[in-house]
């Protein structure tokens, strides 16, 4: 979606300031929000891409106006009861008021560390071969689903040159729909500054990003 | 602070909104059985005191001074770190990007947060913010100006921007004048921000 | 500037919902807002373009998250200050400390309906001719200005036919920045939905905007 | 409102701090000199009470009946309106474009919020709003759901955005059944909204 996440491109946030000390969390709710969203996360009830689309698609002003935390436990709330996992009147007052969903998985203080150092790979197996190769001239697609996509609108209907094949990843714009991880070949591509911005910029200049097969075609 | 904003404050009443949802929810998930809280600890101990910028640096004074170790890691980075004991969660394809006299190398996430969490723990507060996520593509330059970077005449960037799973490690140049130190000292140089790009590595003798 | 006001094509605002009654203006402080931009928009203190610039520049958060005329008493505030009309501690305790500075003109009461009747009109005598005529096909120019433009960002880089021809206007990016007018011919540009959006539109279907010169090339 | 959404309802503090500011503004600039308060309140009374949509129904009952009036506002739109008296700011320079049996036309500023001011009067909260103002572009047929506008299969639309100081004027499609009724009969026919392209004219009695 062309969301407030969107932010390639954007200006007038001002510049980039780093906190001093630069503490992991700010306060302990900060600390319960990261945790209780990877716990959750664990649970099965949803996928990375359906997280992500979550946060995304919170209405922009409340997304810009959020902390980070913040939207992550807005994204939370709201998938919680989507999902049917809460009602809201239980979010409300916080006392369970209707029998718990089944979920896939518990995480339980024992598996934390075999869970995270597992991490959850995105790579996977497709029969077909790749179309592009390193040096071939592509295009992003102009493409503007109402739904999760990660082709950035600043890359959209620009040239590249394919720079690496990265394997055969989860599709995002599918998996977020819940349609299936439906793999596709992943492109680590190379944009010029100048094509994406205009002139004023070192022609040697380059913006990669990383592209599935549906997001390309051949220039 | 807000996600749109440079400034670090927050509007008081608005976080005591957020601390008594995050602490209701807690209990509730809790409740129902979907987390077990002793978990929550465990993982907020994990990226808050033990999973840190400390590995990548370890990873980056290898990649100095093994020269093996460096094609290992920019052929294969995910197989490469593993050896030093780095794996999982945001890290699991990792891609090493190197900088060299005539290029630097910044990594963003324009779309979210994207950030190699085995190796530089989790992103700070301004990796996430708007205000590096909307300018590192369209101005990298004036982005390093805000860190205090200045890249010489003729350098090119090379920005990536996280949009899939693989998650990148910025290796700085290694500064003049170490030739003689080991990868212990040569750690030490290795700052965080100068895996993400928006920093270099320290001169020998800078840092306390 | 890519800022929060250029909204064309965004998404997750929600629905348009017209409100019951609609009144003119919500409260005494709408009316005085608008007037007061109105009457010191007129003192000549700055033109419309460097009016627009001051609250599409406003941080996207405060943008969105305001109501169209605290945008307007937002511009406002910042051009008094900008200009040196007012300084911070006036603003403050709403109290004259300084000397007042220097205005073209006052808006009197008198003068209010002429002035209103006479308008500001943006047409202006160019003597190079217009470089396109009706039918001839062209592509917006991909331009990302810090400054003040009136090129959406939906349309960059996308192809056009030349509608018809509106005249030499004045010109904002110029205007705006208070490089002067320097007029330039405008024109009705004629975007297929298909050409900006990707496919799922009617062949037919188009959107027009009007364009001036140095926005485009011929495709 | 907030422009970035939906919903009609003001946060209560923001507003008593909004209208402690202007009212602190309006006086702090009338002592400076800058503007004269009985200016205000002929602004504010002529564009609440004077100036709006019945300016417009006039223009396109007129354009209705008067084939001669028509052509002319097709051809030279500021000029065919000057002659019935509507000019002036943000209606400097006019543009009619006609509805047909095969063609809807909608207005739409998606950079701020330009309206001919002198036909329409000020535009209403949602024509100045993100719902409208992204929508309208990408999703035409959407935004007229909204309304309760569907258009027959294989109506084209165009879509005007206000980009530069013209002023876009929809002149609706005349309803059936209306060929006996008069120029003042017809102008009550002619909603604002059908003169943006968010509405039809209304069909004979069914107006009050």
């Amino acid at each position: 979606m062309n969301g407030a996440a969107d932010l390639g491109g954007m200006m007038g946030f001002g510049p980039v300031m780093p906190e001093s000390g630069e503490p992991v969390f700010h306060g302990d709710w900060e600390r319960r929000v990261f945790a209780v969203t990877l716990a959750m996360g664990f649970t099965g009830s949803w996928n990375i891409d359906q997280s992500r689309f979550a946060r995304e698609s919170l209405p922009p002003a409340q997304y810009l106006s959020s902390s980070y935390y913040q939207i992550w436990l807005a994204g939370l709330e709201k998938l919680l009861l989507e999902r049917g996992l809460v009602t809201a009147a239980e979010l409300e007052n916080g006392k369970a008021g209707s029998a718990s969903a089944e979920v896939k998985r518990v995480l339980n203080a024992g598996d934390v560390g075999a869970v995270l150092a597992a991490g959850g790979p995105a790579e996977r197996r497709r029969s077909e071969p790749a179309r592009y190769s390193a040096g071939d001239r592509v295009v992003a697609r102009n493409i503007h689903p109402q739904t999760h996509t990660r082709l950035p609108r600043y890359l959209r209907g620009h040239a590249g040159v394919i720079h690496a094949i990265r394997g055969a990843h989860v599709f995002p714009d599918s998996n977020a729909q819940g349609l299936g991880e439906d793999p596709q070949w992943l492109y680590s591509v190379a944009f010029s500054a100048r094509e994406l911005w205009g002139t004023g910029y070192p022609d040697t200049d380059r913006i990669f990003a990383d592209c599935w097969e549906p997001y390309l075609e051949r220039a | 602070m807000k996600l749109g904003s440079s400034d670090h404050n927050h509007d008081h009443s608005e976080l005591s909104d957020t601390e008594l949802r995050i602490r209701t929810l807690e209990s509730l998930l809790a409740e129902k059985g979907y987390i077990d809280p002793a978990a929550l600890d465990i993982l907020v101990d994990t990226y808050e005191t033990r999973v840190g910028p400390r590995n990548g640096a370890k990873i980056v004074a290898k990649a100095w001074t093994d020269p093996a170790f460096r094609k290992w890691l920019l052929d294969d980075a995910t197989a490469a770190i593993a050896s030093l004991g780095f794996t999982g969660r945001q890290g699991e394809h990792m891609v090493a990007v190197e900088n060299t006299a005539g290029l630097h190398n910044m990594v963003v996430c324009t779309l979210c947060s994207c950030y190699p969490w085995p190796v530089l723990g989790l992103p700070p507060v301004w990796y996430k913010s708007a205000p590096y996520r909307s300018r590192a593509v369209i101005d990298p330059r004036g982005v390093l100006a805000d860190f205090g970077v200045v890249l010489p005449e003729g350098k090119s960037i090379r920005v990536w921007d996280s949009t899939a799973e693989i998650r990148y490690l910025v290796i700085p140049e290694r500064p003049a004048g170490t030739g003689e130190m080991d990868e212990t000292a040569l750690a030490e140089l290795v700052t965080r921000d100068s895996m993400i790009g928006t920093g270099l590595a320290l001169a020998p003798g800078s840092f306390k």
